[in-house]
């Protein structure tokens, strides 16, 4: 049952992932590759790590969404009206890739994969929150602040107006001139 | 009732999907200045369900009608995943041990849902429908997020029978209100009912359902209501203690604080204006997320101070 | 087949209706959106959701394509009424009675279904000359278009854009909900130059036919995207009869508009009977109802149509003043109309508040004088107001305006005053 | 389910996502590319962590970093296209050779 549940989700991953490259609409592309996602969260959920399955489905669905939207302002053809065909380089890019993929197999299956070590805990979330907050609280510190850094640059990089084009040059515009205007009346 | 719930929580959510027409069909009346005949409001109920059954589906030009499947359909099964970790009395079809994410990862699905509906006519105006929704969650998604974690929080575990079990003495909503009342209107929004419902709006010609018919805007209006059905069941086990309650017996308890939750939401709605996502993501993020935080900073005071949590 | 033929019946005294008023017919619209709303029938928001439409009026030339065109996105079971500008209340309401039992005919509903279908067909093909085959039901995958071309790379890219431009209308004009025909008097404005500014990279590319292409324009954040060109009206709800808006679109900003009134030379002066109250109502009725405030919009009708079946002052006033009062004390709509389309001396809110105050002096007897009435805006200066607005405030914007549609034929311009 | 067939599936999506992350244009195609390759990371982790050492947290972990640093590329990459768009109205790698030597 697993097993056929496993090949059914390995397939599915692989042929969407696959169609990411190959539909011409990029609305089909977009949403091809969330299925690709969603099928890997789901064989996530099938090694018990509920917690990042779920977590997975969540921002994969957000960020498609999102990169959907842009798709739409800086694609030509989302709709697919028009063929698409914008690759560049294919043969070599062939050869790489199937290179690589012979290359990894061989070493998936030449390897020699130790024993599993220690049994699985009753319960994974607990685990993987208390090393965040224990052992990899580090690693959780460093990842919240690339994060709010990413926020910020990202903003910066994006956005075409700062805040001498809102209040000012001397900054002293009671009232932001913004494009639109916001709710709190501000 | 063990075995039964699982098949016993699809006729629930279609009840609960008459419910929320009816009462929103009368009200719609009542609000228009004419009597609302209860026995009026029932029969519409019916007849617009039926006549959304014969009639002819149609298509617009060049629409991608795979996409919009897709995404009607997959509206619907995210509500119903999205209310499968709802208990009903003590037991839920699946009591995950994450279900408060669950939840939420299935209500996020409508996201994608609605922009596909509203992308696959190859209309305009549907697709603004898709934009807003999408700026409706992305507005509301953080408060949402917030207000339930307060609640997991408070019980220390995202089980959701682990957090109705901890409300056994006093529900979440009394001690924590700014959650409480985030969760509601988050909700509603990710929904996209009520007051949010700019995403389905009349100013853009019924927005992403604008060019769905017969049996696709059956499928669409009865996920969205189902969505709201999931959203206001899910309040009942995070913040009004579940199947606690004098007297009835736990299951009656759940259905009548689902209901009376969902009442409110279509109250709620013919009180007010459509709000804006121009106008209202700002509350969201400068109101309504600080608030939230704060929220959760205090609870989580609070359960250090009574030592360490649900542990 | 019984099963479906008892569904039909059932569902037949549930229809929602969709008005198409003509220019000119303003009182026959009201009476037959109260004739709707007191059969509590729902207004459809589009023609998808439609099973009866409405013409109310006489439509012209430009009109009666704009309708067939909508009448084509109905889905069957359907019916249409074709409403005389003289029609008496007496036969409005005997042609919406028997709205039920025809739409309950399943013979009929089976006709219907059927020239439906064809009609699709032929329409797609006659409305704009050369489209080709297989396009309408390209929606499944779009493959034609690959297969019709060989080859790689940025010239079919090109090649695209001839075959899209005649399509164009047929598909985007599908959207906007509207009028075809003029597409085929201003083809250049309508097709969805969309997707198109890749061109900017190869500028040598040649135009098949020479059209206009690729239209890029800065958004209100200074960002160069894409436009999109679109009628919007005149069949929206709660929009001014006859009105089109050519929109420039980029997501939902328009960037620039354009107004103008379909068959504007036969349009004839409003009657108002019941004098200016009736009209602050319905303006007031319109932009509630955009605002998606349905209630206090349908109680804002009925009063209308209260005062317009004569019913004297001291009746209705206890009403108004309450309707009047709950609107205005609501924070959620003023903070949703504020400082929307503002310029130095007015935006949404403070039009919806003046037309209140009228009401209120209206039913506290005050005199109210032509002067303070709010100055509708003629339709060519609509526009200009509209520039940079987000969908929805544009359709706030253009009910609370008010936009004075005859006005701007050569017949009524000078009854503009009068009233 | 053994852990071979976990680690293919991962090393399949990986190189399909490389090679549309080497041969497309568009750059939002091109991070099309690096998601789906990333996609394969994630599932060789959980394998890894399932089948190898379940005791320790740590594939746990390094699910979570890769996660982060998914959504951290995203936001990055649409920020850059954004910047790039602005200044030169292209999304196109082959017109954006700044960087070449």
């Amino acid at each position: 049952m697993t097993l056929a549940l496993f090949t059914a989700l390995a397939l599915l991953a692989i042929a969407s992932g696959v169609l990411v490259f190959v539909v011409d609409s990029m609305a089909r592309a977009t949403f091809a590759l969330l299925v690709s996602f969603l099928a890997v969260a789901a064989m996530v959920l099938l090694t018990d790590l509920l917690y990042l399955g779920a977590v997975i489905i969540l921002m994969m669905i957000i960020e498609m969404v999102v990169m959907a939207v842009f798709m739409i302002m800086y694609m030509m053809n989302p709709a697919g009206l028009m063929p698409m065909s914008m690759f560049h380089n294919t043969r070599g890019a062939a050869v790489i890739c199937g290179l690589l993929f012979a290359g990894l197999s061989a070493g998936i299956f030449l390897a020699d994969w130790p024993e599993r070590r220690g049994t699985r805990p009753e319960d994974p979330t607990l685990e993987l929150g208390t090393a965040l907050m224990e052992g990899h609280m580090l690693t959780m510190m460093t990842l919240g602040v690339t994060l709010f850094s990413t926020i910020v640059a990202t903003v910066v990089l994006a956005t075409g107006r700062g805040r001498y084009d809102r209040l000012g040059d001397r900054l002293d515009a009671g009232h932001p001139d913004d494009p639109a205007g916001g709710g709190v009346g501000r | 009732m063990t075995s039964a719930t699982p098949f016993l929580l699809p006729v629930l959510l279609v009840a609960g999907v008459w419910f929320v027409a009816v009462l929103d069909g009368a009200l719609a009346d009542r609000a228009a200045g004419y009597g609302s005949g209860a026995r009026r409001a029932l029969s519409r109920t019916g007849r617009e369900a039926a006549r959304l059954l014969v009639a002819q589906r149609r298509t617009t030009l060049a629409a991608d009608g795979l996409l919009r499947w897709a995404g009607v359909l997959a509206l619907i099964v995210a509500a119903v995943l999205a209310a499968g970790v709802v208990p009903l009395g003590w037991e839920a079809p699946a009591d995950l041990s994450v279900g408060v994410v669950w939840f939420n990862a299935m209500e996020v699905v409508a996201w994608a849902a609605v922009w596909l509906v509203g992308w696959g006519p190859n209309s305009a105006l549907s697709l603004t429908g898709g934009y807003r929704f999408v700026a409706q969650g992305l507005s509301y998604e953080l408060p949402h997020m917030f207000a339930i974690i307060t609640a997991a929080l408070g019980a220390g575990s995202l089980r959701m029978s682990d957090i109705v079990d901890a409300q056994a003495d006093v529900w979440f909503a009394v001690w924590m209100p700014a959650a409480f009342a985030a969760y509601l209107l988050s909700a509603t929004a990710m929904a996209f009912w009520g007051p949010f419902d700019a995403p389905v709006g009349r100013d853009v010609a019924g927005g992403a359902a604008g060019e769905l018919s017969g049996v696709d805007r059956l499928l669409f209006e009865g996920g969205r209501r189902l969505l709201l059905v999931a959203a206001a069941a899910v309040a009942v086990p995070l913040f009004l203690g579940g199947g606690h309650g004098p007297w009835l017996p736990a299951w009656a308890w759940v259905l009548v604080k689902t209901l009376a939750v969902l009442a409110l939401l279509v109250w709620v709605r013919h009180r007010l204006p459509v709000l804006r996502m121009d106008r209202w993501s700002e509350v969201s993020w400068i109101v309504l997320l600080p608030l939230t935080m704060l929220q959760a900073l205090a609870v989580a005071l609070v359960v250090l101070a009574r030592g360490g949590g649900g542990q | 087949m019984d099963l479906t033929r008892a569904l039909l019946r059932y569902a037949a005294h549930a229809p929602h209706v969709l008005l198409v008023p003509v220019p000119g017919a303003a009182g026959l619209r009201m009476e037959v959106e109260h004739a709707v709303a007191s059969r509590r029938w729902r207004e459809a928001t589009g023609p998808a959701d439609t099973d009866v439409l409405i013409v109310v009026g006489r439509p012209g030339h430009e009109m009666r394509a704009v309708i067939a065109e909508v009448w084509r996105r109905v889905p069957a079971p359907r019916l249409r009424i074709d409403l005389d500008p003289h029609a008496r209340p007496a036969d409005v309401s005997r042609r919406l009675d028997q709205v039920p039992d025809l739409l309950a005919d399943p013979q009929r509903g089976h006709r219907e279904a059927e020239s439906a279908a064809t009609r699709h067909e032929e329409t797609t093909a006659a409305g704009d000359g050369n489209v080709e085959d297989g396009d309408h039901n390209a929606r499944s995958g779009h493959s034609e278009h690959q297969a019709e071309d060989p080859g790689a790379g940025h010239t079919e890219h090109a090649g695209h854009h001839g075959h899209e431009q005649p399509h164009g209308p047929a598909e985007h004009g599908e959207h906007g909900d509207t009028g075809h025909t003029e597409l085929a008097e201003q083809a250049g404005h309508t097709e969805h130059t969309g997707h198109d500014h890749h061109a900017h990279h190869h500028v040598a590319m040649p135009l098949p036919g020479g059209l206009a292409m690729a239209d890029v324009a800065e958004d209100r954040d200074g960002l160069a995207l894409d436009v999109l060109n679109l009628p919007l009206g005149p069949v929206l709800p709660d929009w001014p009869a006859g009105l089109v808006l050519d929109v420039v679109l980029q997501g939902d900003v328009i960037s620039s508009a354009e107004a103008r009134v379909l068959d504007a030379p036969r349009a004839t002066r409003e009657d108002t009977a019941g004098g200016g109250v009736v009209r602050d109502l319905d303006v007031v009725a319109r932009v509630l109802s955009v605002a998606g405030w349905p209630g206090p919009a349908a109680r804002a009708r009925s009063l209308r149509e209260r005062v317009r079946a004569g019913a004297p002052r001291e009746e209705v006033a206890g009403e108004l003043t309450a309707l009047a009062r709950r609107v205005r004390r609501s924070r959620t709509l003023r903070l949703m109309l504020v400082g929307l389309g503002r310029t130095q001396r007015t935006d949404v809110a403070d039009l919806l508040r003046r037309h209140l105050s009228r009401i209120e002096a209206y039913a506290g007897g005050q005199p109210t004088e032509a002067s303070d009435e709010p100055a509708g805006l003629a339709v060519r200066d609509l526009g200009s107001r509209l520039a940079g607005a987000e969908l929805a405030a544009a359709r706030l914007l253009v009910a609370a305006l008010d936009p004075r549609v005859p006005d701007t034929a050569e017949a009524g311009r000078t009854e503009g005053v009068g009233r | 389910m053994i852990l071979e067939a976990f680690l293919v599936v991962a090393a399949a999506l990986f190189t399909i996502g490389l090679f549309g992350a080497l041969t497309q244009q568009s750059i939002v195609m091109l991070m099309m590319g690096l998601e789906l390759m990333i996609n394969g990371i994630i599932l060789a982790t959980a394998a890894y962590w399932y089948f190898l050492a379940p005791a320790a947290a740590d594939g746990q972990v390094i699910v979570v970093a890769v996660v982060t640093a998914m959504a951290i590329e995203m936001a990055m990459g649409f920020a850059v296209v954004t910047a790039i768009y602005r200044a030169k109205r292209i999304d196109m790698t082959d017109s954006a050779t700044e960087l070449e030597g």
